[in-house]
């Protein structure tokens, strides 16, 4: 019988709103707002405010400087903070290898990383998918063999986004090919600054820079690197998905880019008036809104475990619509804009050209048909559903 | 009815919870056992085939008191908020109820209540709860989609009462109805009337619907009433007309659920065991994904629910434009799971021996009786006030 | 370079609809225009009328009492006949067997069969499906053991449509279990009237009877009826399937289903004044008439050569396509009804309940459901394509 | 042009033709084998690099006649219909060539014919199809979608001749101009006036747009012209515009066709060679179908084409509408294509390397820059005349 809207619940969200609109630099908000790529710089820095408050990692245990907010609490947390155009975080410290290491790390590796991953001072990224490992992770096969005391890692990472600015990389690697696919994975924190790491950029359709090929080359890694035991990575890539499970729903970015939808067609007219009375547009947005009530509130009945669906084939349902939510939206600011759509956002500028906040909003309307894909493609995702949700 | 109004003076709708109570689980579980023990397939062919309707279990749901569950305290009946009359729909949805709880005593009660003569229509009240009494909405009219007010109905007071000429058409659940609420234009005005089914100058021709309900046109000829008959004036027809439109739209919403989880579990089983080119049809691929769809739809729908009932049992000023909204989004998807439901069940679907063809006909029913998806929808963006049907922020 | 409006056509078409107008009996005409289903009677004494003119099987060579129309020309007759409000004549005869019967036939067989066709008093149907042999039709059992001059038949059909009218029945059996699903069927004609043939209705969800099951028990059927070559009926199949690629656009259908549409809008007021004002449901009907603009102009690029795509998966496209502009365009009647779509058409009523033409419509809502799953499914469609079109 | 009057006076549209006659047959052929001999993805990145420009390939258009193809024979084209011009643009939308044979020569070519004033400009259309010069609409505005009517740049008549003040934004094309053909608010009324690039007053901000198109913001601060910079006056400016917006909404359509073919065709290679799970991914049945399913929508468009020539050609009242609805269907279904071809191809699809992603943004600025699939279908909705584009009744 849990309620969304208790007043305990809604004298959080005040008080989170309050803090995002005293504490988030204006500066970072208007770069948000405009839709530009998040920089590391902006990340790291709001990320430290939050920090002080002790709200950088709100779904940590509160031993390991977490909190002990409720899900649906560290829900509306998130949203408020999108609706407050701040910057998202770098998910891939403390949503994904974090807990990972609170859980199954070592002590050690527990107090060399934890911290600089609450505060926001180090940055790691993720090493999962390969040029031929992509839906099919389990077939991964860069190696690590064993010698002594470290392993040697040979192969190649492909898609990973921030490995340019990130200090450390958490990978999946070969350390058996005898058994099954799954069997002979370990998981490996390697230092990006060894030697034979390399990284090259790869161009994005917007003209970005946010993912990049990582190569291993005998690259020399420290035992006590590894996660938990060896061959048993599979276990801990599984944890680490799971571990978020609404977090690829996207609802607090579905919610900001609501606002902007609606910043937008405040700011401009139409053939016959202001675009705020265009019903057919009008209409388009409607038909949204209602859809991102009906995502919010499946969200919400997972959170509370009130869903239908067992856990693992909700989680891909509303990963699969909220992708579709972001795709939607954005194609909605197109709709908006017109032919203002079209200037490419250069990175760097100060969009001194073109409508406001336009370059920003096409940027994200064509980065996201990666949505739909990365984190397993919808095509996987039906699969999940089937296989998991419905015992096909 | 809980409806918190926060200090932004925004919800006006009730607090939005996202399952049920102890009690409301019971509730449910009682209904569930009720109805897979007593409604079952051949009970139902049989009230089919006599014109729609099961006294006995009419009695039956009386005796359990979930009629009254439909009407709030003060007037006899049980009912907390909305959500024991939507768990009571979903689930008669669910197991393809025949008896007309929603036309029959939820939406004519809904007027009733919100046309301010409640407390003149006790005993009328007191048996629809008994389960004695049944009522019949008459508002629709030949020619006319979806237009509320009267036209081809008249109403003219005189020293005798209330004297009504006219017609309406297409009217669920008439025949079964002891009374009729019927909307008639009075001058300038409209009002709601309570007509007797055997007053002197009523006719009826009677037919059933494609799901089996039994509905007739209307005919009102010269037909005197005491003035009392009145049960909605001038003042309050609208606000009548719109909680039973409200209550009409919510609970078909309600069954349509009940009836697209059915029609999923249906087709997983058909699915699952019927053959095609040397393997099980759910182990082709396409159908697979085909069904996981279906799901989701089914997931997304559902989670809308207490929305539903947060709005019906709010007082917000675009409440009617709220549940539309929700409305369209949840029948639009049970009409797409139908239609894929029959899809997947092939030749078989089509046919009247299949289960699943009557989900399909039923849903098909609930969509078309109080207004379409894209109607819903239209309805939601004239009337919606602010951007966000949840209204937390 | 074909156009579709030459002078020569447009000629054409204004014959064809004089005819219509001046031929097509009012009581047949209005029976179709409320959307009943055909009777028997009204395609019988409208293709006895059709013959009178030389019209009832245009699409047949001229020797065998056909014409010598284009196949353009003749889509256009279709059209025409349609949109007079003309009933659709049984198109077992006409369209399926009979052109089997002149290709491959005897002659006796042509002599014994043909007329009857043509002049439209006699009846087919057609034996195909079974109850494991749907989707997957050659995997039918229905068997016919060769005894002396005679075939013994055993087994049941399904989905029969007009079984309970027809004289004669066109059905492909097992000769021969040994080979592939493919190679052991033959083709064989056989009388309704035979011992041993029982006709059960199956009642659609339009609570009408169309379809049937049909049992054969000891059957006794001359061995001159067997078509061509025995064990080569799979063959004869595909050509019947493939001889009218374009039959199963529904085209005509669409076109009539898109005048009712108007007819009906024009009829009926909504909440805020005559729906042919409203707005949304302008839009809907805007975007069905692009469709079905879009259906008619591929129609006629496959019936000149020049499509894009190969002639087999063309068909299955304008299959697929056909079939949802039925089902969309039905819908779209619901919607312009609202409450009033919902009487249960009762065969033999003359309607005198509800809004006029509503129970015909509503009827043809329903058993649409079908049209997407008979003569092979949407999703065998799409393998069709993706095999037959994009060599998958 | 063959623009056919049936005796119930009613198409307005040209004749129907399903197929191209022989010459149209040539024509594409050679087209397709110049841009497969001479416009390779190599030739494509170093134009994208030097400002999305060629200039010898324009000149090479030139040579060939190409430019001259979509002009009149009386003013010096060769020019029959609107075939020659639809057949390069959709070889043009395969091959992805990036130089604006629309923008820059067809769209302002159309309105300065229609505009009524093209003896006067002789010399600018001879120097159009001798590729000498290039012309840019620029009529879009600042905080304005979609409007035609110039609000923010007027034009004043004196005895000096015209005076332009205002701003222009995302002027597609306007640094490759010679010559900028610019809407403006002249008292009640609006113009088409022709503004040198170089004229004193005119300054640009440059800039790129997603599909590697040079654009531009404009500003014009007392920029004088002569009285012949009149391209189109009050009486015919909204006709000039008209047949500009059609000319482009059309256009776009052709090249979106050929986009849609080549990026099925690279789809279907992709998936062809691509292994996961130890198959090539068009062996699995999900796979297939929507790769069907995009065949079909390609079917159905390209159908589409000779309609839009029709109307294009033709001189129907309600022509605008017609080709919007056309339009509508067509970038709907082009918009579909290109991003399922996208996910199909799943991570490298959405890189830059990926020739995939580029007709990905070359449909989506063809899409937004002459009106979206929805806005369309309104204005179809709202101007259409009957309820048949075929019109062959």
């Amino acid at each position: 019988m849990d309620a969304i809207d208790t007043p305990r619940i809604q004298a959080f969200r005040r008080e989170v709103r309050d803090f995002v609109a005293g504490q988030l630099p204006e500066a970072i908000k208007q770069r948000t707002r405009q839709g530009f790529h998040v920089s590391k710089e902006d990340m790291r820095d709001w990320t430290a405010i939050l920090h002080r408050q002790g709200w950088s990692a709100p779904h940590w245990p509160t031993a390991y400087g977490g909190t002990d907010w409720s899900p649906l609490q560290r829900m509306v947390f998130d949203i408020e903070l999108a609706l407050g155009w701040a910057p998202a975080p770098s998910p891939f410290g403390l949503h994904l290898i974090g807990p990972v290491i609170y859980t199954f790390g070592t002590e050690q590796q527990k107090q060399r990383y934890l911290p600089g991953i609450l505060d926001g001072s180090q940055f790691w990224c993720q090493g999962y998918s390969e040029p031929n490992a992509g839906s099919d992770l389990a077939s991964l096969r860069t190696s690590a063999r064993r010698h002594g005391d470290r392993y040697i890692v040979n192969g190649q990472k492909i898609w990973t986004s921030q490995a340019q600015y990130a200090d450390m990389i958490f990978c999946l690697v070969r350390t058996d090919g005898s058994g099954s696919k799954q069997s002979g994975i370990s998981m490996l924190l390697i230092d990006m600054n060894t030697p034979g790491v390399t990284v090259r950029p790869i161009i994005t359709q917007d003209m970005s820079h946010y993912v990049n090929e990582v190569f291993f080359e005998d690259v020399e890694v420290p035992a006590d690197n590894l996660i938990g035991e060896e061959n048993a990575g599979w276990r801990y890539a599984k944890f680490l998905l799971e571990n978020e499970r609404t977090a690829s729903a996207y609802l607090p970015q579905a919610k900001q880019d609501m606002n902007r939808l609606r910043e937008m067609i405040g700011a401009l007219e139409g053939e016959h008036g202001p675009l705020s009375e265009d019903p057919v547009l009008d209409s388009q947005c409607a038909e949204l809104e209602l859809e991102l009530a009906a995502h919010e509130m499946t969200i919400y009945r997972i959170l509370t475990d009130n869903a239908r669906s067992p856990s693992a084939a909700a989680a891909s349902m509303i990963k699969i619509r909220g992708a579709r939510l972001q795709q939607r939206l954005s194609s909605l600011w197109n709709e908006v804009l017109g032919v203002h759509a079209l200037p490419l956002f250069t990175p760097g500028a100060d969009s001194s050209y073109g409508e406001p906040g336009a370059a920003g909003a096409m940027s994200q309307f064509l980065i996201r048909r990666a949505v739909s894909i990365y984190g397993g493609t919808n095509e996987i995702q039906h699969s999940i559903i089937a296989k998991r949700g419905l015992h096909l | 009815m809980t409806v918190r109004s926060m200090d932004n003076g925004m919800p006006g709708r009730a607090e939005l919870r996202l399952g049920l109570g102890e009690d409301e689980l019971q509730f449910k579980a009682s209904v569930e056992r009720l109805l897979a023990r007593d409604y079952g397939v051949e009970r139902r062919r049989v009230a089919l085939a006599n014109g729609g309707f099961d006294p006995d279990f009419w009695q039956q749901l009386a005796e359990l008191g979930w009629l009254g569950a439909c009407f709030p305290e003060p007037l006899g009946g049980y009912g907390q908020s909305a959500n024991e009359a939507l768990i009571l729909l979903e689930q008669f949805g669910r197991a393809l109820v025949l008896e007309p709880l929603l036309g029959a005593v939820l939406v004519p009660g809904a007027a009733l209540l919100a046309g301010g003569r409640a407390d003149a229509h006790g005993a009328l009240i007191d048996g629809l709860i008994a389960g004695e009494r049944r009522l019949a909405l008459a508002w629709s009219e030949q020619g006319r989609r979806g237009a509320r007010r009267p036209r081809l109905t008249s109403a003219v007071r005189d020293q005798r009462g209330w004297c009504v000429n006219g017609v309406k058409q297409t009217v669920l659940n008439a025949p079964l109805a002891d009374t009729l609420l019927v909307s008639a234009i009075a001058g300038e005005d409209s009002v709601l009337l309570l007509v007797p089914h055997d007053a002197p100058g009523v006719s009826l021709i009677e037919y059933t619907t494609i799901d089996g309900q039994p509905a007739a046109d209307l005919r009102f000829t010269n037909v005197v009433l005491p003035d009392d008959a009145l049960a909605a004036g001038p003042e309050r027809c609208e606000r009548a007309m719109d909680a039973a439109m409200n209550w009409g739209a919510a609970g078909a919403c309600a069954e349509a659920l009940g009836a697209m989880d059915a029609a999923l579990e249906l087709t997983l089983e058909y699915t699952g065991t019927r053959q095609q080119f040397g393997q099980k049809l759910s182990g082709f691929q396409v159908i697979q994904h085909r069904l996981a769809a279906m799901a989701t739809e089914l997931e997304y729908s559902q989670a809308l629910l207490p929305l539903l009932a947060a709005h019906l049992d709010g007082n917000g000023a675009d409440r009617s434009a709220q549940i539309a909204g929700i409305r369209a989004r949840i029948v639009g998807s049970a009409r797409c799971v139908v239609a894929d439901a029959v899809q997947l069940h092939g030749g078989i679907g089509v046919t009247d021996e299949a289960a699943i063809s009557h989900y399909f006909r039923r849903v098909t029913a609930l969509e078309q009786a109080w207004g379409s998806a894209r109607q819903n929808l239209e309805r939601y963006r004239q009337g919606r006030q602010g951007y966000d049907p949840l209204r937390l922020q």
